[in-house]
């Protein structure tokens, strides 16, 4: 699974993106994202509100955390998009 | 037949003068154009410059998204779409929207509609760096930017 | 302060590049800026040009009133209005609406009330020459401009 | 009393504009388009339909027909307008 980081999400985790391995426990955005911030310090910080966390899966917007994550090979994480 | 809408990422700067023409020669039957800038401000002369940072790959694919949306919805001719990333100057480019339609109200809604849905579905994502060297914080959403897609429903 | 409107009603072309070049230049923050341009159509390629005429001295004042009130009614930085009358052929410019702010929607609203005005209260009427050497009837004022003048108030 | 033609009007009337003096009982717009449909089938034929018949007094719109030609210099009769 490839895992992109953009804006202040990027620079609390320290990397742009990562290639990690999901355990198959993890089916669900939420259970990512819970996942997530059992990583370290940086990841919590980056993720402790979770109303400004989005989620795009296959470069898609993802609304609803509860999405399985079948299919999908690219999860991006970032805040409120600021563009235009 | 619905436009195709062109959409650019890029990081080089545009003329928009070069892209209305591009768009509008040689035709004698598109009746109105409406063109959007936004520009880079200098929030009262303190801004060195804007950093967008932007997802490749997704920031196409929304834009398309989003252009294509305005072009079923809205009788266009053409829809023009570029939206720049990097380090960006006050007073210099950021976004491009061109729409054009036999009907004027077809170009300034189809435009409109384009910039109040990049605002909050793109992904791009601004950061200030000020003049006194120090690096600002990442611009927030704004809830009226929210607002301002949400009529649209 | 709100913006003092250029108003010019003219026989000659207009070059949006350069208006556009004029009143962005050296400014590092205006932000938004939208500009309208309605072109001549050529009806399916029957028509020869438009003949418009217009009432000398009203016709800027006109213009220059609709533009005051959209400069009171939006915060806009700039509002700039050019008219043409004459003859005009099919692709070329009839009237430019440049209109700027720090706020997209007060750009595309002032810019669109000043086009929503202008069809129903600026003194200009359009004839249609065609191709086969006849002179048209001339161009009839449409009911849904009036409807889309009434929306703003 | 400066009197301008435009469009289809002026055609029909086969003038841009005439300088006339109005008899003093002619006191509102409606009484000076009634009386210039008097002048000949020219000036009957330009002002038959009243709903596509625009008026301006000193450069300004005229709405209501019932106002006074007090101080006004300049009319102008025309059909709808349709620039932009």
């Amino acid at each position: 699974m490839k895992i992109l980081y953009f804006a202040w999400i990027r620079e609390r985790i320290g990397l742009p993106s990562e290639d990690i391995t999901l355990a198959p426990e993890i089916k669900t955005v939420q259970q990512f994202l819970d996942w997530m911030k059992t990583r370290g310090e940086n990841y919590e910080y980056a993720l402790e509100h979770d109303q400004v966390v989005r989620v795009a899966l296959n470069q898609q917007h993802c609304n609803d955390f509860s999405s399985p994550l079948d299919g999908v090979t690219e999860i991006a994480i970032f805040p409120p998009m600021t563009g235009g | 037949m619905t436009a195709t809408p062109i959409i650019r990422v890029q990081e080089q700067d545009f003329d928009i003068a070069k892209e209305l023409d591009l768009i509008t020669k040689d035709q004698t039957n598109i009746g109105a154009v409406v063109s959007f800038t936004g520009l880079c401000r200098d929030e009262g002369g303190l801004l060195e410059a804007l950093e967008l940072e932007h997802y490749a790959g997704m920031a196409d694919a929304q834009l398309n998204d989003i252009a294509t949306q305005a072009c079923q919805r809205w009788p266009l001719e053409h829809l023009l779409v570029i939206h720049r990333y990097g380090k960006i100057s006050p007073g210099k480019n950021i976004v491009l929207v061109i729409a054009t339609s036999s009907h004027r109200q077809a170009a300034f809604d189809g435009a409109s509609f384009v910039m109040d849905f990049l605002k909050t579905d793109a992904p791009f994502w601004k950061k200030e760096h000020f003049k006194d060297g120090t690096s600002g914080q990442w611009v927030e959403a704004k809830d009226k930017d929210d607002q301002a897609r949400d009529r649209w429903s």
